[in-house]
């Protein structure tokens, strides 16, 4: 294999986990802090690309129609935690899944009646669209690389924010320990609907930069919830840093697992065989990782609470 | 547990259905009733390890996808003997179920839901991996041979309500016994269970696998019903779909899973009759229900009752 | 043979040493006290005693057998039963019903699928014989949750008790009670202990020097001292190590 | 007491059928929601305006159309179709867009010996050994628009091509159809899971492979995906992407843009096919929904056409089976001009060539460049025994 294509591949995970860390992080900090199961995580980055793609059309303006598609899904995501998720916090884990649940319906519906069911156009914005030579012989689409850099902006923001603010050391205190965080006169409320404001913010990022690549449709969110799930149980409930580890990792393996398992396979076994089993055995690679993860780590890689 | 008259009145209608919709036109409905008993027996077992063992296990469709395609497959192979075929595929699901609990038993809460749900990905996968089996179009599932009856339409109704109605009266038993009790306290208290003695993780497995077993059997009916095993039924939204019914009509409320089956499939029925957009309505539905019934319906009914 | 023997036994969690090259021996049929101040690895001990949580190092023999490595409901079985520290009941049960989840595990044949707990009279009648022991036959019907603390912390003796075990663990039966119920729970205590062993941690110093034969000192996970009452209240290692300035408590 | 009761609603019901006035009552199954949503939507639209034109009626008798979504799943397809059958009695079914949802449910409707039309779905299965009496397909056979490109991209010589499709039978099948008609060498077959999100894997498998030309075959979203991504790595202008019509067809147009510009696709329709049956098509349905017909579209207005001619061949009469059976044979008068049925019921019809251009006012289009085969037959009716 040319090592080319080797590095063009990590440079696939690398893009890919770093997504999958936008949609994680507010998932494990909305799950680690408020111990809140929700499964409408995946609609906020649907919402989050759909107002991108309708903001682009409005404004032609790739970047500012970004901007305020991030800031009008925080609101979105604020306005659902005040109005409906407030109330579940208190509630079991079952209870939260069932009415998240229902929301997912809600809001695929509610999309579909104000954009149709037709996929929505969204393409990269004019300078970025084409590939560029990171190295000789490498040309990498310029696209990707613009969101590998956000991803890894964002992530360093992130880990700034939680690890050396004052915000961020509540955070960690209340993914530890959430009544030490109440004794500690932390100000839970608005901290909480900030909390939310800022996943579904980052859910918005994810959904606009993937929008360019990926279909914007109205399901969007579900397909990739389960990854992010995936992320942040590998990871550890609640950490940061284990959503980005987890994160990369998921998004290198299945990269890799899909780029090169069907080649090893070659290898060892018949084209027919390694052409059958390729495919299977690459979407199997990262339930496995999850599951040995967990069978040696029952708390995941970077448990947040002792 | 309902009052006795009312149940022996409910399994009389149920009994005394087929004749009457033959003679009236409303085969249909036997059918959607079929499924609805399917689904019933599905999230019971399923509300044995959630509502009663306080395992949330979001794999549960595996045992019964792989019920349904072990009919498939065999009889695709020649097989068509129920009497070989019941066993085999029960056998299967109960192996699975203990292989799966084994090693998921070891983990708590969140991390339970996903281990189970990763175990049911890779099974769904392996499974739409074998072309000569489908794939992801899925297989027919011939309708086997009992020797007793021939299986068309009406016997399977009964086959079903026999089958469904021996299931929650062992699991009514099962509930109550020792073995149900001990269950029930670990749920309520895990480490005060362990510090009495008990092998905690001996009785969660057994659950597991009995969960799983009766899982696979609904599957096997399932196959019987649709006469086709599809991958959907292995998939992740299927544990969803059985998950939601046992949260609607009740964690650990024993009718909590048949009333979840029911409701969720005749919502579904309904509004799907009334509106593309059918589900915003079941949607609402779903959520009204968690913001005012928390126990779910079984639970609004007692409290209505003032049990 | 004591009893119970720790040799060398040690817990780490993560780099912190919670037990560190513990030795105990307690012996059959007295009452056995472990104090030792706040952090000092009292409770991760029970838990290694118990089969919660193995240990890093070290090994447990319980009547003249080697239970290091047994799961937890083994040693139940050998007779090891424990009380905890933060009360830990079924809340949603009622006394009796408490009390009976107990009995049924003593008699060892739970993989009964089919008849009907509530008609099994047997395991009732013996949960209102220990609930009577510990004085709470009045409130057999009511839910836990409706206890009052002291009657709580009886109840979790009682579970332990109902085991019918060789060795009792209790892990401070005392805490958060008040004087009139401390004084029962004293009570109880020393009327048990006619019967069986005891191993009792508790931070109550009165009751503990009313109560043991015998004390030992646990500081930073090691047992500093071990002796009768008098022989611990006159030791100087425990006065510096343990008790500080407060010494004149004693 | 109880048996009166039901003896008075089993005669009310009786009285009610047979008060009813003649008419026809057609089922129509399809993918309303969820990810394949469009596809079925786009259907429903054309079938929907084809009985609007015809005054709500179908060979001359009030038409009642029964909707019902299949969620893309085979079971909940099973239940609907069942309701449709059992309950409702409808006297032809239609709808399907996935073969495996038909794959599920169509021995259930051929053993109540209900015409099963399909406008989309066109399994090989159905195709050969396992034909039915009652089933057509207005559409295509699976296979076709593949074997199409598959002729095309021989004709033009390429040397030598990728191939890409998921991993499942429909996408084996695809490939394997292109191979049917392509001679030259396949550099690489790569299967890849079935709605899979993100193609950067296979795209630099491509790009390190060097070949030729590239057929994917990636239905639905998947399609919009691998289309941008691909357009993205700047693989477009490199190396050219040639795919089945509907991943270029107006849907995926609105959903990519200017990156399909220049991509080949075979159909058996186009936009300016030139008969006066496809104008009115065209014209009709931008009036009605505002928006370009995709060819799922027409394939939904052609199954309503073909219904209409049948039905009207036999006066009316549905309980005729096997003169209905002679009537959909012998065809009827299309988007696609006359359209003549093979005994498997699959159609025989040309393959036309396409391609993606930015018309001089800058509006994206799908032009039709040439025809591909003429009256062409699937590859499995041999293998059917019906006459």
């Amino acid at each position: 294999m040319p090592p080319s294509l080797f590095l063009e591949q990590m440079l696939n995970g690398l893009q890919f986990g770093l997504m999958l860390f936008l949609l994680a992080a507010g998932l494990t900090l909305v799950f680690g802090i408020m111990d809140m199961i929700n499964l409408a995580h995946g609609s906020l980055y649907m919402i989050g690309a759909y107002l991108t793609a309708t903001l682009v059309g409005l404004t032609g303006v790739f970047w500012l129609a970004v901007v305020l598609a991030v800031l009008g899904t925080a609101l979105i995501g604020m306005l659902l935690e005040v109005s409906i998720l407030r109330q579940l916090y208190r509630r079991d884990h079952l209870s939260q899944v069932l009415a998240t649940f229902a929301l997912i319906l809600i809001l695929n519906e509610g999309v579909r009646l104000i954009w149709g069911s037709q996929p929505l156009l969204l393409s990269a914005p004019e300078g970025l669209s084409g590939p560029v030579e990171i190295l000789p012989g490498l040309f990498y689409s310029a696209f990707r690389l613009t969101i590998i850099a956000v991803g890894l902006a964002v992530a360093v923001l992130l880990l700034l924010l939680v690890n050396h603010t004052r915000a961020g050391m509540w955070l960690r205190a209340g993914a530890s320990n959430r009544e030490m965080a109440q004794a500690m006169g932390v100000p839970i409320k608005p901290l909480f609907t900030l909390l939310f404001g800022v996943g579904a913010a980052l859910c918005a990022v994810a959904g606009a930069f993937l929008g360019p690549i990926l279909a914007v449709q109205v399901g969007m969110g579900e397909s990739i919830l389960i990854l992010a799930f995936v992320v942040i149980v590998i990871g550890g409930i609640g950490s940061i840093k284990g959503a980005l580890v987890g994160a990369l990792l998921v998004g290198i393996v299945d990269t890799a697992g899909r780029a090169f398992l069907p080649l090893l396979l070659g290898q060892v076994a018949s084209p027919e065989v390694a052409s059958n089993l390729g495919p299977a055995l690459a979407s199997i690679l990262i339930y496995l990782l999850m599951a040995v993860v967990l069978f040696f780590k029952p708390q995941g890689l970077f448990p947040a609470r002792t | 547990m309902l009052r006795k008259g009312w149940l022996l009145l409910l399994l009389g209608l149920l009994l005394a259905f087929p004749p009457v919709a033959s003679a009236t036109g409303l085969e249909f409905y036997m059918g959607l009733l079929t499924k609805i008993m399917i689904f019933a027996l599905a999230a019971s077992s399923l509300n044995l390890i959630l509502g009663y063992g306080g395992m949330v296990s979001f794999g549960h469709a595996a045992y019964f996808g792989v019920g349904a395609y072990t009919v498939a497959i065999l009889t695709r192979e020649g097989l068509t003997s129920a009497w070989v075929i019941w066993p085999v595929a029960l056998a299967l699901c109960a192996l699975l179920a203990f292989l799966i609990g084994a090693i998921s038993l070891r983990t708590r809460g969140v991390y339970f839901i996903m281990i189970t749900l990763a175990f049911a990905q890779m099974i769904y996968f392996v499974v739409v991996s074998f072309k000569q089996y489908g794939g992801e179009d899925g297989l027919r599932a011939r309708r086997p041979e009992f020797g007793l009856f021939e299986l068309n339409d009406t016997t399977l109704y009964y086959l079903t309500l026999g089958v469904l109605a021996a299931c929650l009266y062992g699991l009514y038993r099962l509930v109550g016994s020792r073995f149900g009790r001990v269950l029930q306290a670990i749920r309520e208290n895990e480490s005060r269970t362990a510090a009495l003695g008990y092998p905690v993780y001996y009785f969660q497995l057994l659950a597991f696998v009995l969960a799983g077993t009766l899982a696979g059997l609904a599957g096997v009916l399932m196959a019987h019903y649709t006469q086709y095993a599809s991958p959907n039924l292995l998939a992740w939204q299927q544990s969803g779909h059985l998950m939601m019914m046992v949260i609607l009509g009740g964690v650990g409320q024993f009718w909590g899973g048949v009333l979840g089956a029911v409701v969720l499939s005749l919502v579904e029925e309904v509004l799907q009759d009334l509106t593309i957009h059918w589900q915003l309505g079941v949607g609402v539905i779903l959520l009204l229900v968690v913001l005012f019934a928390p126990k779910g319906l079984a639970g609004l009914w007692r409290r209505r009752k003032g049990l | 043979m004591s009893l119970l023997v720790l040799e060398g036994l040690s817990k780490q969690f993560g780099g912190l040493a919670a037990v560190n090259n513990c030795h105990l021996q307690v012996e059959a049929g007295q009452i056995h006290a472990l104090i030792g101040p706040n952090g000092a690895g009292k409770t991760t001990l029970i838990n290694l005693i118990s089969g919660a949580l193995p240990p890093t190092r070290g090994r447990i023999y319980f009547d003249g057998q080697e239970i290091t490595s047994l799961p937890q409901h083994r040693r139940v079985r050998l007779g090891l039963a424990r009380t905890f520290q933060i009360t830990n009941l079924y809340k949603n049960y009622t006394v009796l019903e408490n009390l009976e989840l107990a009995v049924q595990a003593r008699l060892g044949s739970s993989f009964r699928f089919w008849q009907p707990v509530s008609r099994e009279r047997g395991l009732r009648e013996e949960a209102e014989k220990v609930s009577e022991l510990l004085g709470l036959s009045a409130r057999n019907h009511t839910p836990v949750a409706q206890l009052s603390h002291g009657e709580q912390r009886q109840l979790e003796v009682g579970l332990a008790l109902a085991c019918q075990p060789k060795l009792l663990l209790l892990d401070e039966p005392m805490a958060g009670l008040g004087l009139e119920e401390s004084e029962r729970m004293v009570e109880l205590i020393a009327r048990l202990g006619q019967s069986l062993s005891i191993l009792l941690i508790e931070h109550d110093m009165n009751a503990v020097f009313r109560l043991s034969a015998r004390i030992s000192v646990l500081v930073y996970g090691q047992v500093i001292a071990s002796g009768p009452p008098e022989e611990i209240r006159a030791n100087p290692e425990v006065h510096k190590a343990y008790l500080g300035d407060e010494g004149g408590a004693l | 007491m109880k048996k009166v009761l039901w003896l008075l609603v089993f005669l009310g019901l009786v009285g009610f059928s047979l008060a009813q006035p003649r008419s026809v009552k057609v089922g129509f199954v399809s993918t309303l929601s969820g990810g394949g949503a469009a596809l079925g939507i786009d259907a429903r639209d054309g079938f929907n305006l084809a009985v609007r034109l015809l005054n709500n009626q179908l060979g001359g008798l009030p038409v009642e159309v029964l909707i019902a979504d299949d969620q893309q799943n085979p079971d909940v397809a099973r239940q609907a179709v069942d309701r449709m059958l059992k309950r409702d009695r409808v006297d032809f079914l239609t709808g399907i867009i996935f073969s495996n949802i038909l794959l599920a449910v169509g021995e259930a409707i051929f053993e109540e010996k209900v015409f099963y039309i399909s406008l989309n779905a066109g399994p090989s299965e159905y195709a050969g050994e396992r034909c039915s009496p009652y089933f057509f397909n207005a559409a295509w056979q699976n296979d076709n628009l593949h074997e199409a490109m598959g002729q095309y991209v021989q004709t033009r010589r390429f040397e030598n091509v990728f191939l890409l499709a998921p991993n499942y039978p429909a996408g084996r099948d695809a490939l394997t159809g292109f191979k049917r008609f392509y001679r030259g060498r396949v550099v690489a077959e790569v299967y890849h899971r079935l709605n899979q999100l993100d193609f950067s894997a296979e795209i630099a498998q491509i790009r390190a492979a060097r070949p030729r030309a590239v057929y994917a075959f990636e239905p639905g979203a998947m399609g919009v995906n691998f289309i941008k991504q691909y357009a993205e790595a700047g693989l477009m202008r490199e190396i050219p992407l040639f795919l089945p019509g509907f991943s270029a067809d107006a849907d995926v147009i609105r959903a990519v843009g200017r990156a399909l510009v220049g991509v080949y696709n075979s159909s058996q329709w186009a936009l300016e096919l030139n008969n006066p049956v496809n104008q009115r098509f065209v014209e009709e349905f931008r009036k009605a929904y505002g928006r370009t017909p995709t060819l799922y579209a027409s394939q939904g207005y052609d199954t309503a056409l073909m219904l209409d001619a049948a039905i009207r061949a036999v006066g009316g009469d549905l309980s005729k089976k096997d003169e209905l059976r002679k009537a959909f044979l012998a065809g009827f008068n299309s988007t696609r001009g006359p359209l003549k049925f093979n005994p498997n019921g699959y159609p025989i019809q040309n393959y036309y060539l396409r391609q993606v251009i930015q018309a001089p006012n800058g509006e994206i289009v799908n032009r039709l460049v040439g025809t591909i085969f003429t009256n062409h037959s699937d590859a499995y009716v041999s293998q059917c025994k019906l006459r």
